[in-house]
């Protein structure tokens, strides 16, 4: 049996394409799995939400594999309903008609990290850091906005996809902030911690990561 | 006046209890789990009886037909309970005010503080009081959240012989200063005899007699229930003269009585029990004895007990005594209804706690 | 001060305020609450229990969600509220609501172990003395349970100091207005290296419960004492 | 043998008390807060004293000196608290075996649950129990711990007299009847009368007088000490007959004495009290009264005291005995010191609650 | 059954299992300490008093992260335990260690309540009986402060099965193994759509603990019959 610590957002994708598999999957926030790894934790395979804490198990030697999985976009969100705009000319504070702009944790984790590079370099972010509202990760940013407490909120575009009740408002131009990774990471040589790494690779694998939103890295 | 009609019933014991008292003290008399505590807490509206009329000077309290059921707090009254229930977080000056409808305290506080003895306590908090002093304090805390009827369940009965003697003239002066009435429960003889103006024989939850005091403690048919050891007749008397020698001189219906130190007035009236075990009969005037009251009188019943002992009920002027003698001195003596006889009693013995006003 | 950032220290003072006004605002409440179970006889009884006890039972974030569902701006609770001026959302009072509520049950379980032990004797002699039952509640019940009262509040008080799920879930972390001490802390400990201002934050988190705790015990000698 | 040497010193109050005292009952009295509860404690363990010898039948308990104190679990000590302390969540069986080292329970179980009458308890709860019910539990918990010293701190000061009179006899039983010394607290002085081999007496932490209780209680000296109400002589008597009607006829040093039926065998020893302010005197024998005890004697002294009282001591016999009367009796009977008198005391009078043995 | 994924149940399952665990063992713990600060009269009893409430004051995140960095099976303490054959990290074990502590101060709150009620004068009997401290405590303290255990151990068993923060930093979220009820409703609540998943596991999460409230306040109040 092969155990998988995998950042939450991941938990749609990867439960489908271990179904039927051998295989447990934790999900927690990447810095609790990371530590956990680092303390000696029986995973076998690490996806991280963010190539800096795989760095840190990786700096303790625990890394026999390591390989960029996933990429992501960062979508703008709004609870009503908006036309698709560009956004290197929305204005986004007049959009937010004095309420707030939902982000993860803009210093901590890393939707809220890309989102805060984005709009620094879109120029919005000094006018808009007062009318942040920073949560503990993507998905209650997420429900910050669906249940109307914030009227729009930097997610990812997995997230937004699946969210049926909020509107994309347009995608952040790719480079206006560091490239969104995923990385894998195997923590063993085992064949079947082998096995799971191939599965995650499979044709089969990237058909549901890219029906997820994602982009797959090759 | 208090009339008091209460039917109640609960697994294993049922009230059915009607009285009607006059002003002063009523005291509720009886053995244990006769239902004392059921009636007062009936009338205090702590337990709602299945039926009952209770009215206090015509004020209707409760009235099941009519469906009339005031709150406890409404009924304005006051009630000691056996264990003081004084508020711990407060001074005694704060449990004496609490039922004090308004600022400021007028009259009456000096006054209850003055007959009860606890200005010194004022200060202090219930903890550190002793046992005679609390009860004193929550005496006083009825009577100044100004009652129609003052209601007292045993409230001597957790204090020893020493501390009962303390508070009982404070009782006393209660009752002849303060004009209300005064329901009041003990199983006490002494305490009986020396409060009661009314007594209301209870036994399983029904009314045996009910009547004043000193007819109730006369009949030699009562001695059984009130216990042997406590039957004594209750005379009224009247201060004659103080004397020189620490005596205080009473008369009474038979003539006269000496005590040590009486308090009161020269001319103000005061009641003294006589208990039966402490009047000796004799056929002739005792000379030469120490005892120094001598009554004359007739024998006007004999009431031969189940073991050595018999209860002669003497007629002395218009009044009865009591006394408690061996069989064997019945027939030694001869003595039959309609005897003249001698009660003798000694005055240090009449003084024991069965004098209205505090004597020792 | 170089010690701890100005961030740090704005949550500091933010999550004083925050667990401070939870605390004194949910004590009332508490305190009816706990009166009403240990001496109430209605119906739903065992209902009010289970309720109270909810926030204890549900998971932070699950709490936080409901708490975000029922008062967002938009929702017809949250609205209702908006009109009369009142914001929880993303707002310190928002913190103190969510603060309050995870310690309720704290609260009411201290405070109704005191109110069992008051003498119902004493209240009832207070009603006899003509007061109803609201003066009796205020001058004989309160004044007796002061001991649990104090006990519950400071277990309150911590707790809200401690809350971190529940909070962020509903009012996030503004700077500032919402940053609490665990939300600055949670924030630290998600960067690789933030180990290190997170336990000086944790320190300060510590010390404040401590004097609270410090100054409970006191409180509660004095009482005993007098 | 008790032998007990305590000093301790509080803010406030000093304590220096040495006593021995023989086998039976040594009754510790004196007012509240003379150090009564502090001695019993520093016996007991509960309350450490600056200094200390305490030993039992020469087993020492405490030795401050050599540096000797043993906790209360290793004291071998019954202690039977004024407020019983029955373990409310233990049956009375249950609470009856706590001190029992091991089962099986032997003879003493059921000799102690005869002597205190508790048979029909013992499946019950304490909580509901009466005041006396609950104390003779705790006697008998005590009892069958089995202690080589029983403590007993004013166990019936919470209870009223009908159940005080209930209890006092299993006291009396237990006395005679269990060989082990009891040290006894009360300020009740006819418990005291009842109980006593031995008197201590405390005044502010000092022991101002101590011996056998014949002596102490015949001493007119110490009726303000005693609290001239209760004063009272303690006499020896004998048990000769128990006649038909009741009576019982015993001989004391002074004479024949009359009791309505006293419980024992013939040629039984008891001890009588005869309470001071119930004894008449009279300069002749007098003839044709109910009362059926007169003692010729001679007064021995005559204490007059501050108010109209003045107790005399009476030689009858090789025992003393004590009559409280007026002031005005001493003068007009021209009594003094020699002279022969007659003391009289009712039958009924005398056998109040200080007989030993159940009487009513 | 098919109204909760075999996943949730399993979660369920666990939830119970660690939650009574925690409850059982931090029991006697919680009464010897809630025995030492009401009874005690040592040094150091206000640093226990206050070391006890610190689960309830740290943020969950920081606990689980103590836990970790103690328990651990690298750190120093986890690799002796480990050699003894005893191991806590990502073990339900290790949920039950969490959830025991952040229980702790809550069973410890509501026993010293009740030890304190106790009349010491019926240990004083009891030790004039011949009994020991330790006989007084096991057959007059124990048994007198039964329905405080009883309410404690309640509290405990309710905080045990909300834990979340704490468990999830420590043992991680391990189907099977560490997933509790609270670590399987949060994952589902990290994904869009898990919201019903998450719904029918609040549910369970809640009726648990009614019942557990509800059988407490029943054998509360038989103890007080009886
Ligand atoms: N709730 C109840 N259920 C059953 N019986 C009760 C209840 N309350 C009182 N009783 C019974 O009613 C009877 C009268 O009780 P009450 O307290 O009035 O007696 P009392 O005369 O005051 O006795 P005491 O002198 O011992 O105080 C007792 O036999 C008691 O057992
Ligand atoms: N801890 C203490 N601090 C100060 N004074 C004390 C303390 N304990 C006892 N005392 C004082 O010691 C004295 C003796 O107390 P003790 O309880 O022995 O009296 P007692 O003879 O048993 O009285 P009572 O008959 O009222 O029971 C009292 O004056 C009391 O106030
Ligand atoms: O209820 Mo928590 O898991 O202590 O925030
Ligand atoms: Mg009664
Ligand atoms: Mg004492």
């Amino acid at each position: 049996e092969v155990t998988v610590f995998a950042a939450s957002s991941m938990k749609t994708v990867l439960d489908r394409i271990i179904a039927g598999q051998d295989v447990r999957v934790s999900y927690a926030g990447s810095a609790a799995l990371a530590r956990q790894i680092i303390q000696g934790a029986p995973a076998d395979l690490f996806i991280s939400a963010s190539p800096e804490w795989m760095d840190a198990v990786e700096a303790e030697g625990l890394v026999t594999e390591r390989q960029d999985l996933l990429s992501n976009r960062l979508v703008l969100v709004s609870y009503d309903p908006a036309p698709p705009v560009d956004l290197r000319k929305f204005d986004i504070l007049a959009a937010l008609k004095g309420g707030k702009l939902a982000m993860g944790l803009v210093d901590a984790v890393p939707a809220g990290i890309y989102g805060k590079a984005a709009l620094e370099s879109l120029g919005q972010w000094e006018a808009l850091a007062p009318h942040v509202a920073q949560v503990d990760n993507v998905r209650n940013a997420l429900a910050l906005v669906s249940s109307g407490a914030a009227p729009m909120g930097i997610v990812y575009a997995t997230d937004a996809m699946a969210a049926p009740d909020i509107h994309v408002v347009g995608l952040f131009p790719k480079d206006s902030h560091p490239k969104i990774i995923y990385p894998v990471a195997t923590l063993n040589d085992r064949p079947t911690t082998l096995a799971v790494l191939e599965l995650l690779n499979s044709y089969k694998a990237r058909k549901i990561f890219r029906a997820g939103g994602f982009e797959v890295l090759e | 006046m208090i009339e008091i009609c209460i039917r109640h019933e609960v697994p294993g014991f049922a009230l059915t209890c009607d009285f009607t008292a006059p002003a002063g003290v009523t005291c509720l008399f009886g053995h244990s789990g006769s239902g004392k505590t059921t009636v007062v807490n009936a009338v205090a509206g702590l337990l709602r009886p299945d039926a009952a009329r209770i009215s206090v000077n015509g004020r209707m309290l409760e009235d099941s037909g009519a469906g009339l059921w005031l709150p406890p707090h409404q009924r304005r009254i006051g009630y000691v309970f056996q264990d003081a229930r004084l508020f711990p977080h407060m001074t005694v000056a704060g449990n004496l005010a609490y039922g004090i409808p308004k600022e400021p305290k007028g009259a009456a506080w000096d006054r209850v503080i003055g007959i009860l003895g606890i200005e010194a306590l004022l200060e202090r908090k219930p903890r550190s009081l002793s046992g005679g002093e609390q009860q004193r304090v929550a005496i006083g805390r009825a009577l100044l959240s100004g009652p129609d009827l003052l209601l007292m369940d045993e409230p001597l009965a957790a204090l020893d012989g020493p501390r009962k003697d303390e508070i009982l003239p404070y009782l006393e002066r209660l009752r002849d200063e303060v004009q209300i009435p005064i329901l009041y429960v003990s199983h006490a003889v002494s305490e009986v005899a020396r409060l009661a103006t009314t007594v209301v024989l209870l036994e399983r939850g029904r009314v045996v007699r009910s009547g004043p005091v000193s007819e109730i403690f006369a009949d030699p048919t009562l001695v059984p229930v009130l216990g042997a050891r406590d039957a004594g007749a209750v005379l009224e008397a009247r201060i004659v003269r103080h004397h020189d020698d620490g005596l205080t001189e009473l008369s009474c219906a038979g003539g006269t009585l000496w005590l040590p130190q009486v308090n009161g007035a020269e001319g103000s009236g005061l009641r003294v029990r006589i208990s039966a075990s402490e009047v000796m009969l004799a056929k002739e005037r005792p000379e030469g004895i120490s005892a120094l009251n001598v009554l004359e009188g007739m024998v006007s019943a004999i009431r031969i007990g189940d073991g050595p002992g018999a209860v002669v009920q003497l007629q002395v002027g218009d009044a009865q005594l009591l006394a408690r003698i061996t069989r064997r001195s019945v027939e030694a003596m001869g003595l039959n209804e309609g005897a003249r006889v001698y009660a003798v009693a000694k005055s240090v013995a009449v003084a024991r706690a069965d004098v209205g006003a505090g004597i020792r | 001060m170089s010690w701890l950032s100005p961030d740090g220290w704005q949550a500091v003072a933010l999550s004083l305020r925050v667990s401070l006004v939870a605390t004194v605002v949910a004590l009332p409440f508490a305190v009816a609450v706990a009166y009403a179970l240990a001496r109430g006889q209605f119906r739903g009884r065992g209902v009010l229990n289970a309720v109270v006890h909810l926030p204890l039972i549900l998971p932070p974030v699950v709490t936080g969600y409901l708490l975000l569902v029922v008062f967002a701006p938009r929702a017809p609770v949250g609205a209702a509220l908006d009109a009369l001026g009142i914001r929880f959302a993303f707002h310190w009072t928002g913190a103190a609501l969510a603060a309050g509520i995870m310690g309720f049950p704290l609260m009411v379980r201290a405070i109704r172990l005191a109110i069992e032990a008051v003498d119902p004797g004493l209240e009832a002699a207070a009603g006899t003395l003509g007061a109803n039952r609201w003066r009796v509640f205020w001058t004989v019940t309160l004044p007796l349970t002061l001991p649990g009262i104090i006990a519950g509040a400071v277990l309150g008080f911590a707790k809200a100091l401690g809350e971190f799920g529940a909070t962020i879930t509903f009012v996030s972390n503004i700077p500032g207005q919402t940053q609490t001490l665990p939300s600055a802390i949670y924030a630290f400990l998600q960067v690789p290296g933030g180990e290190g201002d997170a336990a000086r934050l944790v320190i300060v988190s510590v010390l404040l419960a401590f004097g609270a705790l410090g100054l409970s015990e006191w409180l509660a000698r004095r009482e005993r004492q007098r």
